[in-house]
């Protein structure tokens, strides 16, 4: 066999207390799609951020093509043929397209210009395969998560690199996008390029990759031909457990908690109305814009609504403000975690107390013992690891902070919960989890609206699901009418089922 | 950058508790070094009357740099506190010149500060304009306002009565230092046990998820505002008893010397991060540098120097203590 | 004008005091029709400087000239003062008076003037090296006045401390030098300490807390400017020293004779800012007529002690006249 | 919450254009309301004269701010500019009056404002320091340093050929607006055209993916206040050149004036933005408002009021122009 384009060997990183991985070795061959697997924390991150260059392993080496290389920089890494698509987008939003993609290697004129229509034209090319409908021109900053994660793997294409390093790269994509990304890594791969695909998205990782090495807690746990295992056995690799296979239970009552009337905002959401039931989780399918993570930020105040009427337990109810949301006993969890869900400086019961002082500052003085004990008590309900109640919040994996804003609402005694993509970013087993978290909270009587663009998602926990289409209600699936192509064929806006938009719960 | 290199500072339990400890350690460490230079240079220098007289002539920075601190944390800048202090000081100062009782003047004065803390926290909050600038703007105004109402003229001859209120001793401490200290006991409690101390650092620390979390916004940084208003009122009324006159060109350049105590306490000029204890150290760094470099008898240029080099050095030693970053 | 040697107002030869001008050049000169005066100070902020702009007011009042008096929005403003300046020398004033910020920040003024044929006197303070007029007083003697009252009141020396103005002052630097080299000849005093006080009151307050802790037997401060002064007095009262320690300041603001008057302050040299006025106006006003005026007219100085402050600080005339006195005596 | 406000703002392509001129074009109404406010009520306001004196004016302001714009998009702030231009003017004033060609001391002079930035820069970006207190110990030690230099004197009796230099005129404009012209030129060019501009860019708005780009960060910043650095020794060179003489106590506060026309023009004090069109527009505004306000015979204390309140109307008037945040 020939030398394997891309190989680790040996690699650890420590940092000041914490192993991330330990003596890490596999190999990749030119033309691989090599997947890399994991819980958060694994040390998937970690690994390709030494190869990229923004980390220098404590041990061990990196070799392409057989030789020894030195990533001390990112711009090292670069030139020994490494491109990463990074799982946090690592972007600036003042700048365009073109300048984001082409930053810190920009296209000059006589090396003292920027050639921006160039860059504008190369960008537009390598855009081309992914979302033609992006336009290079413009601010990052103006384009949506979805197509700032384009932008970003386009990026990754145009260095026309001999390793393609990708991390979590369709977090934020919808399937036919996913579609597109896979035709484009098959092209790069009968290029001879190596990529390095992490994703927790294992029906994505068994469709693209032929190989897969799996780690957990920063050591690698084998390497596998993914033709020869089941998805269950790499699971259990995974996690170094089986997870039980859950079947979906319902909870919901017939008691009507929540109702919304014509809800609609300035922009994006238009005549809104649904029911939410006592221990209900109701599922909110639609592309992304159709206005889903717009119609969760009317119900929790964080945006303010332009008409429409919110009832809680049959009164009306206003919601100008998060504080007007939360003593309503609506809680969000959002979507962008990092920039909307926690303040990275501060310790998780801190981030956990936030939305509800008042409850730990009964007499304006906060009540220590008591933030102590309801904190341990609802981090151990949400089984936060490492369970550890006053670091920054910052250090610990998304799973972990995500539990953490889950606890929050659980000490506000939140009784509407919604989340919107719940699990974006999250493991297996972290993802499982919180989908029991979720179901536990509807038992209990909790009410529950999940937004997510992963359809199995949807149908695993809703126990009816609304189809969002350009801002407004599309439709709605009772539990036994769900399935992925009844809710596609809702989401997609087609000229033909104009006619059936008028179905409306509650209505 | 610093992000990936402040991860790599961070460790479990123990150490995050040292961690904490350990950037105010640093700053005491930069304030005992420069104590024992002087010690060292200046004989009589540690006797007790001298070391009086350096928390006297810190109270006031410590005070002023106290309510910078909290709107440090809150992720803005208060450029204004010099001309609110002015503002207050002549206006109290007039009030009891003509008689008005002692509490109605003082009540007078705060209320001076709390309004020029709610105008600039308004100006924040709810229009959205940059600290920086809004600060800036109502510097000049402010300033101006405390000329036009005494044209320019200081304020003398406040009664006997109000100056002992601030210039009486308690326990063999001055009580402006006294003051100063219950201050920074409160401020320390409103940032480490209160909602409100919560917020601020949610605020400054990542304003869009504590807006989610229902925090108030607006109500936050214009309370910290305020409360900065309120001190550079306090510390109007402190040095006025002390001087006897309220001018209206008093406090100049406060600003300087209170950002330059809170950040060589550890304040963070991005938001969310600040100390208490950092902020009174480090003005009592500023001020024992200038009581020492007097007893120095240093000429003013090479004072001037001094300052310039110890506020760098103790930035410097701060980021030694801490490590690299 | 390059030719001429850059001005030391201090020392400069060229000179006649205040008190000679209407015996050498005559009575007031007749005026042309709608004679304007226009003039720029360093900063409203400082009593000194509304007096000075209330003599030229006055006088204007007298003879019939309106004056513009503008001043920088803070004291070291130096680009703020210069706008100002060219703003007046557009709109065509006969004569202009300048008390600069620095020695040279006012320079472009000089020269526009002159093309325009505009005289321009500077009054005090900052010295224009290039200035063809200059109206003032020396502001070495202020120094020179106390380290003489010392000699004389206190006969056994002992040991001083001075609070200078903002460093690389003009007027700073040489009411210090005045006082520290006159001192310092006398033989027996000590000039233990001289800091920065940079005009500023609490600054002062706190530098001489700390001299009289370090030096109780301390017998005296020198003050480059009254606000200064009095924030030391108000240190020396804290110290409980006021009987042992003598204070004093430069520029006899009305505070500083209430202070004197109350016992607190030991003494200021006045410079008497309206009458300073009055006389930098009137030389102004006697140029534009075409009279030929020696470089530099001096102003009147005196310390005021209690004993004395009754004499000085009556109606505009009778200061006058007291001045006028003290002229001919060769005080 | 402003970040969010800012996407929806933002539109494609032709808007995108469209937008950022918005920004200038809130500056330009405010300059206009100025000068017509101006205008109606001084005769003679708009006399040729009168309108080149303005230029003139604002022309050091301008040249400070085009530096302090580029630092404040890098992220940092630059209060060293006005001790900067001050040893930078001592330095060469003193060669030139020691008879050393006009060449050398101006290089001189550019030499001193480079290294005062680099100094700075190297602070900020290797030791990893606050902007705000790097630049504000050097504040004092720049200026301690020119006056130790100078003894506290001026230098006086620059030779007329180097005053002639920067004194001249060209096309009726005083050289030193076209100079400053042409420094805002290069600087437009520099930000808009380079990949130094972007990198300056892509620091201020997100110095971490700029890091993992490539983008040399600390050599980004250095270069920032190196610039920043040579533009105040420019101002200086200057300003010696109009007076004639060179003192160790000039370039006081203008570090407000040039941070205040950075940020009327739009630049944010978080990083990342900021335009040069803007900060020129800025620094006329400011330099309109004086000399209107001297022609108006406006007293002194008033002036300073108005000097707060348009800073705090232009701030408005952009917000409104930009529409609610
Ligand atoms: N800069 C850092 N400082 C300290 N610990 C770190 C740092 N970066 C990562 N870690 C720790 O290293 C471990 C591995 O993290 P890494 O981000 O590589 O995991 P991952 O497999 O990518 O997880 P995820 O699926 O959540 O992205 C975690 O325990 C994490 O907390
Ligand atoms: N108030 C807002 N201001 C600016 N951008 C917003 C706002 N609300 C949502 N967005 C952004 O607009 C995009 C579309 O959000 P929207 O709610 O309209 O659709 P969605 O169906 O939730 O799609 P997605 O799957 O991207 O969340 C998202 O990227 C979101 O971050
Ligand atoms: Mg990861
Ligand atoms: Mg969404």
């Amino acid at each position: 066999m020939s030398v394997p384009r891309l190989q680790f060997e040996g690699i650890s990183k420590v940092f000041p207390a914490v192993r991330a991985l330990s003596d890490v070795s596999f190999s990749v061959g030119a033309g691989e799609i090599h997947g890399l697997l994991g819980e958060n924390g694994a040390g998937k991150s970690t690994l390709l951020r030494i190869l990229s260059g923004i980390y220098r392993p404590t041990a061990g080496s990196v070799l392409i093509d057989g030789k020894p290389v030195a990533l001390n920089n990112p711009v090292a890494a670069r030139a020994a043929g490494v491109a990463m698509i990074h799982q946090e987008l690592q972007q600036v939003p003042q700048l365009s397209v073109a300048q984001n993609m082409f930053l810190g290697h920009p296209l000059t004129r006589g090396g003292i210009f920027v050639a921006r229509r160039e860059q504008e034209r190369r960008a537009a090319e390598a855009l081309a395969a992914l979302d033609p409908t992006i336009d290079p021109a413009v601010p990052l900053g103006s384009l949506k998560v979805a197509q700032r994660q384009i932008v970003e793997i386009a990026r990754a294409l145009l260095d026309r690199a001999r390793i393609v390093a990708m991390d979590e790269p369709t977090s934020s994509l919808t399937p036919s996008e996913f579609e597109r990304l896979a035709e484009v890594i098959s092209a790069l791969a009968r290029d001879g390029v190596a990529v390095v695909y992490v994703s927790h998205k294992l029906d994505e990782v068994f469709g693209i990759c032929q190989r897969a090495t799996i780690m957990r807690d920063g050591v690698v746990v084998g390497s596998v031909d993914l033709a020869q295992v089941s998805e269950k056995s790499v699971v259990s690799m995974m996690v170094g457990r089986e997870l039980a296979q859950e079947q979906h239970r319902s909870h919901a009552s017939s008691e009507v908690r929540l109702s919304v009337h014509g809800l609609a905002s300035a922009t994006k959401v238009r005549e809104v109305s649904f029911d939410l039931h006592r221990g209900e989780v109701l599922g909110i399918a639609g592309l992304v814009g159709s206005g889903r993570t717009e119609l969760l930020r009317l119900l929790a105040g964080a945006d303010r609504a332009s008409s429409g009427r919110v009832e809680i337990d049959g009164k009306a109810t206003k919601l100008s403000s998060p504080r007007d949301a939360i003593a309503a006993g609506i809680g969000l969890v959002p979507e962008e975690r990092k920039r909307e869900g926690i303040v990275p400086l501060r310790s998780i019961s801190s981030n956990m107390a936030l939305a509800s002082m008042g409850v730990f500052a009964p007499r304006g003085v906060i009540d220590h013992a008591r933030l102590k004990r309801i904190a341990a008590e609802k981090m151990k309900r949400v089984n936060l690891r490492p369970f550890l109640l006053d670091r920054p919040i910052r250090l610990f994996s998304g799973g972990n902070q995500q539990k953490a804003i889950i606890g929050r609402w659980l000490a506000a005694g939140t009784r509407i919960l919604l989340f919107d993509e719940p699990t974006r970013g999250i493991d297996v087993g972290a993802k499982a989890e919180i989908y029991h978290l979720i179901e536990e909270l509807a038992a209990e009587g909790h009410s529950v609206v999940v937004v997510s663009s992963e359809l199995p998602e949807v149908i695993r926990l809703a126990d009816r699901v609304l189809v969002m289409r350009d801002g407004t209600v599309a439709a709605e699936l009772d539990r036994a009418d769900l399935s992925e192509q009844a809710i596609a064929a809702h989401a997609i806006p087609q000229s033909e089922t104009q006619g059936r938009q008028g179905h409306r719960a509650g209505a | 950058m610093t992000d990936v290199a402040e991860h790599s500072a961070a460790r479990p339990r123990a150490e995050f508790l040292h961690r904490f400890s350990l950037r105010d350690a640093g700053t005491l460490i930069g304030l005992i070094v420069i104590l024992a230079v002087f010690g060292a240079l200046v004989p009589g220098f540690f006797a007790e009357r001298n070391l009086i007289n350096i928390l006297q002539q810190s109270s006031i920075n410590a005070c002023l740099a106290l309510g910078m601190t909290l709107v440090i944390i809150s992720g803005g800048i208060d450029l204004s506190v010099g001309p609110t202090a002015a503002l207050s000081a002549v206006i109290s100062a007039s009030m009891l010149v003509a008689g008005v009782p002692f509490p109605l003047a003082i009540a007078a004065g705060f209320a001076i500060g709390l309004v020029c803390g709610l105008l600039n926290g308004m100006l924040v909050a709810y229009v959205g304009l940059q600290p920086f600038i809004v600060t800036l703007g109502t510097l000049s105004t402010y300033r101006a306002l405390a000329l036009i109402y005494t044209g320019g003229n200081p304020v003398l001859g406040l009664p006997a009565g109000f100056r002992a209120i601030f210039n009486g001793s308690l326990f063999g401490l001055p009580l402006a230092v006294i003051i100063v200290a219950v201050v920074a006991l409160i401020a320390w409690i409103i940032l480490k046990k209160t909602p409100f101390g919560e917020y601020l650092l949610a605020v400054g620390g990542n304003e869009e998820a504590a807006h989610i979390a229902g925090v108030p916004i607006a109500r936050t940084k214009i309370a910290a505002y305020m409360i900065s208003g309120l001190l550079a009122a306090l510390a109007a009324q402190i040095l006025i008893g002390r001087l006897g006159a309220a001018e209206p060109i008093l406090g100049n350049l406060w600003e300087l010397d209170a950002i330059a105590a809170a950040a060589i306490g550890g304040a963070s000029l991005m938001g969310g991060k600040g100390s208490v204890v950092g902020t009174i150290l480090g003005a009592v760094i500023l001020g024992t540098m200038r009581n020492g470099l007097t007893l120095m008898n240093v000429q003013s240029f090479y004072q001037l120097l001094a300052t310039g080099l110890i506020i760098l050095a103790a930035m410097l030693i701060d980021r030694v203590t801490r490590g690299r970053g | 004008s390059s030719e001429l040697a850059p001005l030391n107002s201090d020392t400069e030869k060229d000179r006649i005091d205040w008190s000679q001008l209407e015996a050498k050049f005559g009575a007031f000169p007749k005026l042309p029709d709608g004679t304007r005066a226009g003039a720029v100070s360093k900063t409203l902020t400082n009593e000194y400087w509304r007096s000075l702009g209330e003599g030229y007011k006055s006088f204007g009042d007298r003879v019939g000239v309106p004056v513009v008096y503008q001043a920088a929005q803070s004291e070291g403003d130096q680009l703020g003062q210069l706008t100002i300046a060219e703003g007046l020398a557009t709109q065509g004033y006969n004569v202009l008076l300048v008390s600069p910020q620095t020695d040279s920040n006012l320079q472009p003024i000089m020269e526009q003037a002159k093309a325009a044929n505009v005289p321009v006197v500077n009054v005090n303070d900052a010295v224009i090296p290039q200035a063809e007029h200059y109206v003032g007083n020396v502001q070495r003697d202020n120094g020179v006045r106390v380290a003489k009252w010392f000699i004389k009141n206190r006969p056994d020396g002992g040991k001083v401390a001075i609070v200078e103005g903002q460093a690389g002052v003009y007027a700073a630097v040489q009411r210090t030098d005045g006082f520290k080299t006159t001192i310092t000849e006398a033989g027996k005093f000590e000039v233990v300490a001289s800091v920065p006080g940079n005009w500023d009151r609490q600054t002062s307050y706190d530098a001489a807390t700390n001299i009289l802790q370090q030096h109780p037997d301390l017998i005296g401060f020198y003050a480059n400017n009254d606000g200064m002064a009095l924030g030391i007095v108000e240190a020396v009262k804290a110290a409980g020293l006021q009987d042992k320690v003598a204070v004093f300041g430069t520029d006899g603001i009305s505070d500083a004779y209430a202070s004197i008057r109350a016992g607190e302050l030991t003494g200021t040299v006045d410079s008497f800012p309206v009458l300073t006025g009055e006389v930098a106006l009137e030389s102004a006003l006697r140029l534009v007529a075409g009279q030929k005026l020696p470089r530099v007219v001096a102003t009147p100085q005196a310390l005021i002690t209690k004993d004395n402050a009754d004499r000085y600080s009556g109606a505009g005339d009778a200061v006058r006249k007291a001045l006028l006195e003290d002229a001919a005596a060769g005080n």
